[in-house]
């Protein structure tokens, strides 16, 4: 038993935060520092892919022969926890980490020629379209079909929180091949381009001012057979295995840790008659406690990267990782909030333009940050409410 | 102890659910939100006509001379509506500060014009980087001037101030102890206004004071006076607010409650899950305890001041909790849809967040109430 | 709508604390405050009954004809409160406020005459047969049978939570008289002597050191068919006129007002390098938080016996009571043993002796504490457990 | 970065496996807690046989020189079998104290004689009134008297002491700056011993010195390190009862999945419930953060003070809070059984109660690690 980290890793954390500093350029830096929506900006993310892919460092995490780095799972977790850090726009993660893994483990080589590279260099967002209106948690029940007539596939249905749709030219999606078998076995994962016929796309407008989320409605859309990945009716087993993929994912533990530091900022900076909210005994309570809960799921990240041996299957350990990670994602958006005050309660435009200039009422800190903590109540709802990762936890740990 | 509704309560009530029920809906709130001032001046008029800008009005100035309770009655309804009008911060408010003011001919004018609907008051008071349940002026200064006073400073988030004609300003006078209370035109020369909206639709504005000219006559209530006066104002309009939390909460939970009873999952409806149903009673204990809390509130509101702030804080403490509880299990329980602005559920959410959040938060009510009880 | 207390009620007040200062024996007091184990002894508990029944207040709540005061729902809220807070010994509720309320209102004359006086004067404590091994919150299912021999039940079973029952020379029991209908219906309320052969009693060493939660074993035990209160079958139906009954008790409001006064003391008495526990702010903060949350919970019972009007059936406010109740029990103890951090631990022998004389390391707050905040686990358990709380009150107010 | 555990870690976590793994359970339980000591000293005979005690002793010694991760193993498997041995006290507080003592020639002699199973020494250091995570002696005085010392004063709650042969005294050197820590036998003139239990069954004392002679050498550690041994000693310490902390919830969560699985309800086994299935979801997730803050402490416990400090908190806040959350439901999904003395999850919830508590608990050490962020 070895707890310490490796000091190579010591050395590789430098070099990649020489790299970082080096090719992102300091005005996306500062787009993505100051922006009041939740998301990042779509032409900043896809560019920043592109100055990524210039360096062979826009899929680290891929197999070497498709453009991964074969760095060592403690490698990729410095180096997504560096590019979090430097307010790096975030990965395109429905193309890097959720289709690709998908593509290059099940795609024909066909699809992995067409697709992977337009992936890695950022030349588009991908829409994610898996849940349905009747089918949140419950995935097996989606009724979006697509029917083989003609060597097509005619889809029809209707998808939401479909994130990023409206800026997407290409989705992955899930539907139904098979109505004759039992649910989980008739879905099938299905590459769809955006501008086809038959496609609309509607923004819903969310509770923070963002409209990121879409639904997706599709009637008779028309897409080439071979556009469906892997084997028909395997869609269900290829979702799972994405999920799995990505055991640590969940965690969301770069970004909460970059958040807890803008917390602590911000907690300095906002004072009472003098004193810092820093120094109010019942905030710093607070934090404090998020803050070692924010050690304890690093540590609970770190043992499932290591693969510790372990006496509940590894899966309920991927569990504890999305519902503690969710409710941390929340806590610590709140104290941002709550270090503000009533001063949180300013509504900010999350429109991609420049926020106001800061003042000192408004410090460069306060737009956005209100508008990320109200849409952060989706962490727990979405990717399987924090009710069924119970339910599964309660399964996998102790058979119930 | 008694919980029946007077004659005049049940009259009140009555009015409310007749005028509000109408438009206590996703599309209404989001036509207001898209408006000048967040709400609609043509249902202002008809509180007006309902008496309701008349509440707390003396009889004397043609008012219904009401209780702190019927205030809260009817604040209640309001909460459940979402209603957005500058009720709090003109009915409450500035009708309790005017009460106090020195030229009480004056003030009987000033309040009879808001029981009629054509003039709204807003409060400023809130100085930044002050503690939130501070209320003296330290950044604002009124110099005497001639006659009258040059007002200078900085407010920030006055709430309703984007609607009003008037703003109440706290300052300190220059040359004296305490803080006094200034009646100031929204279009006084020197002042300059910055409007924004609130997450939850209402509006404020921080408020700049480049030496703004005042008459003698604009000091409503002097230093010696003005931080009693403005702490008792800010508790009735907190117990306002904490009327509409709750009414905020008790709709939230009737909607909560239908939704889970159609929304399937699994085949079947997802209130059948006895997670979602200890979450709902969960949110039917906060609510069914805010409202007891509204109670205790109301029921020390004319104590003196040490009690009534102890019972006030406590209420808020209670009440700010019990109002994050409904609406994050609200949203919980509707899934994605609950971070629609097309759902209710998220529209009570950001409006029980303001309300945390204004005229001290949690956490700040909670470290008043434990000074309260030690010492 | 007035909110305010009648000032009628103040002077009532003023009467009841001068008519229990002067009844109330100074030793007795003194034992009762001082004591280590949870329940009060036996002997003071029946003393004191006497004690007031002398002055016909022994069963205030009751109806005038049985020896009851005739009171309002308010005047007796306060002459239990400052029952309370004098630190008189609890009523034996099991007789005053379970058996008493069903032996008036359903039992025959002949039960009447011989068993309610008995239980005003406090001849005897009662052991309440309720629960079973196999059926704890789901009492329905309970298995104790009562065959109708010959002009008496005979009894076979097996009941366990009797508390007191070693001490209890009489009992009132649940048992099964007609196993041909629905569980509900085959159920009869029985009273049962104590020492009738073929009844053996077991204590069960409880967390905390006491031995007051029983066993009780009837094998063959003969009853005298006079003994079963109203109508055979309506069991059930009894019971649950009982629980509903008294509403407010679940609340344990009297109670917890007097230990949150307590634990303010503690934690004033307490020190950490000359800083009092009180004004440690995590401590104040969590203090303040469970005394609003005490003020939510009477006000939530003011409501309860003021029969306010209300837009959900009143037991699901009653259920409120239970759920919160309870869990301020729990919370308020534990800030008295919070306050006394590692000192807490000291195990204090609950047995009915004086405990160790007070010195400045163990003042005379210490023994008892703990040994009452262990056993309060059993707050959220007994009466329908805080999850069978929640079931019942979504279903009441929500139709779930 | 690794998890996997060594040869030697493996050997002694069998070896834990088959000595402890027949006495965890109920009856054993409770026939220690009868005794004299809350403990079989014959068992701590085979301990010692097992090489345990000479776990952390230096190899000059005759030890194994094991590391804390070594200790942290063993004590995982000792707090999973709720043993009561004084281990903590004996093996990892005073072993770290005589390492650090400046006559190592008579250190390394004790040293010997704990590995061997025939000296136990307890630490008594705190005193009533002072603050838990407070290391420096006040109201226990040593005064220079011809060669040795006369000692005075009183400690509270030294863990252990009734089975010591000798104390480890922090205490004031008159004359001098800082707390030195003196070795005392049990039997000394002039100390007198109030022994108790505490409500996991372990065993403590109130020490008072009425003017307690000691030789020179009894001075182990000299005023200007003992405050910095001492903590050392303790933040040690603290590691060994989180690891019993986590190896007690690990067990506890154990015992409740197969309660669950086996009591009926309704007619069905009540793991069921989704209500229940949740509440093992809490359990299983509060053990595993445990564990990893476990990690965290273990893996800053060679670092500078501050940092040491920090981790350290942090961890016993998680992990306190942790222990509260699975006790606490394990008793509740126990029903009544859970309260009785007779089923396993009241032992862990006494016991993890207990561990919460020493050496600073919740509250403070939330606040030390607060204060450690924020400067």
């Amino acid at each position: 038993m070895e707890l310490r980290l490796d000091p190579d890793l010591e050395t590789f954390r430098t070099q990649v935060r020489a790299f970082i500093d080096r090719v992102l350029p300091a005005d996306m830096k500062e787009r993505q520092r100051r922006k009041v929506a939740n998301n990042a900006a779509v032409p900043d993310l896809l560019q920043w892919m592109r100055i990524l892919d210039d360096h062979g460092r826009a899929v680290p995490h891929w197999p070497e022969e498709f453009g991964g780095c074969g760095w060592s799972p403690m490698q990729l977790f410095i180096f997504n926890e560096e590019l979090y850090k430097a307010d790096a726009p975030e990965f395109d993660w429905g193309g890097t980490h959720m289709l690709g893994p998908v593509l290059y483990t099940y795609g024909s080589d066909y699809l992995k020629d067409k697709f992977l590279p337009m992936i890695r260099e950022g030349a588009t967002m991908w829409a994610q379209g898996f849940s349905e209106p009747g089918s949140g948690s419950d995935l097996a029940s989606l009724r979006t079909s697509a029917d083989l007539v003609d060597g097509k596939y005619i889809v029809n249905g209707q998808k939401i929180w479909t994130s990023g749709a409206a800026h997407a030219d290409w989705g992955f999606f899930l539907v139904r091949t098979d109505k004759s078998v039992k649910p989980q076995r008739g879905i099938s994962f299905l590459i769809i381009k955006m501008d086809t016929p038959g496609i609309t796309v509607r923004q819903i407008p969310q509770i923070n001012g963002e409209a990121h989320l879409c639904e997706v409605f599709l009637d008779n859309v028309e897409v080439p057979a071979d556009q469906l990945i892997g084997e028909p009716g395997m869609g269900w087993t290829y979702a799972k295995f994405l999920l799995e993929h990505e055991r640590t994912t969940s965690s969301f533990i770069y970004w909460s840790k970059r958040e807890l530091a803008r917390a602590k900022d911000i907690a300095r900076g906002e004072t009472m008659d003098g004193r810092r909210v820093a120094d109010d005994p019942a905030f710093r309570a607070r934090f404090a406690r998020a803050e070692a809960d924010l050690l304890a799921l690093e540590w609970s990240v770190l043992r499932v990267l290591a693969h510790e041996e372990f006496d509940a299957p590894e899966a309920a350990a991927a569990s504890v990782l999305k519902i503690r990670g969710s409710e941390l994602q929340q806590e610590i958006t709140m104290l941002q909030v709550d270090a503000m005050g009533a001063k949180s309660l300013r509504f900010f435009d999350a429109a991609p333009v420049p926020p106001p200039a800061p003042t000192d009422v408004w410090p460069d800190y306060a737009p956005g940050r209100t508008t990320v903590a109200l849409i952060n109540r989706a962490a727990t709802i979405y990717g399987g409410s924090k009710q069924i990762q119970k339910n599964i936890l309660a399964k996998l740990a102790f058979g119930l | 102890m008694d919980f029946a509704k007077s004659d005049i309560q049940a009259m009140l009530l009555d009015s409310a659910d007749r005028l509000l029920s109408e438009n206590a809906d996703v599309e209404y709130w989001r036509h207001q939100r898209g408006g000048a001032l967040g709400f609609d001046e043509a249902r202002w008029a008809r509180f007006a006509e309902l008496g309701w800008l008349a509440l707390p009005v003396p009889e004397a100035a043609g008012g219904l001379d009401g209780s702190i309770e019927d205030i809260a009655l009817l604040n209640i309804a309001l909460g459940k509506a979402l209603a957005t009008e500058p009720y709090v911060s003109t009915v409450v408010l500035a009708d309790h500060v005017l009460k106090q003011a020195a030229d009480q001919l004056r003030a009987m004018e000033l309040l009879g014009d808001i029981a009629g609907g054509t003039l709204r008051i807003a409060l400023a008071h809130q100085e930044n980087g002050a503690h939130p349940l501070g209320v003296e002026a330290r950044g604002t200064v009124a110099r005497a001037s001639g006659d009258g006073y040059v007002l200078s400073g900085a407010k920030i988030m006055a709430l309703d101030a984007p609607s009003a004609g008037q703003f109440i300003i706290s300052a300190r006078i220059e040359g004296e102890e305490g803080t006094g209370l200034f009646l100031v035109p929204a279009d006084a020369a020197g002042l300059s206004i910055e409007p924004y909206a609130l997450i939850d639709g209402t509006r404020a504005a921080d408020l700049a004071f480049a030496d703004v000219a005042l008459p003698a006559g604009a000091l409503l209530v002097g230093g010696n006076r003005g931080a009693a006066v403005l702490r008792e104002a800010i508790d009735r309009a907190s117990i306002a607010l904490m009327a509409q939390a709750v009414g905020a909460m008790e709709a939230a939970n009737k909607v909560c409650g239908a939704y889970v009873q159609e929304r399937k999952q699994f085949g079947t409806a997802i209130g059948s899950f006895q997670a979602i149903q200890h979450i709902m009673a969960d949110n039917f204990i906060a609510a069914h305890q805010a409202r007891s809390m509204l109670y205790h509130a109301l029921a020390n509101a004319d104590q003196d001041e040490a009690t009534r702030s102890a019972a006030l804080s406590a209420a808020r403490l209670v009440i700010g909790e019990a109002g994050q509880v409904v609406s994050r299990n609200g949203i919980q329980v509707h899934g994605g849809y609950g971070l629609t602005d097309e759902y209710a559920i998220g529209h009570y959410f950001r409006r029980l967040m303001c309300i945390e959040k204004q005229y001290g938060d949690l956490i700040q009510h909670g470290e008043r109430f434990g000074d309260s009880i030690f010492g």
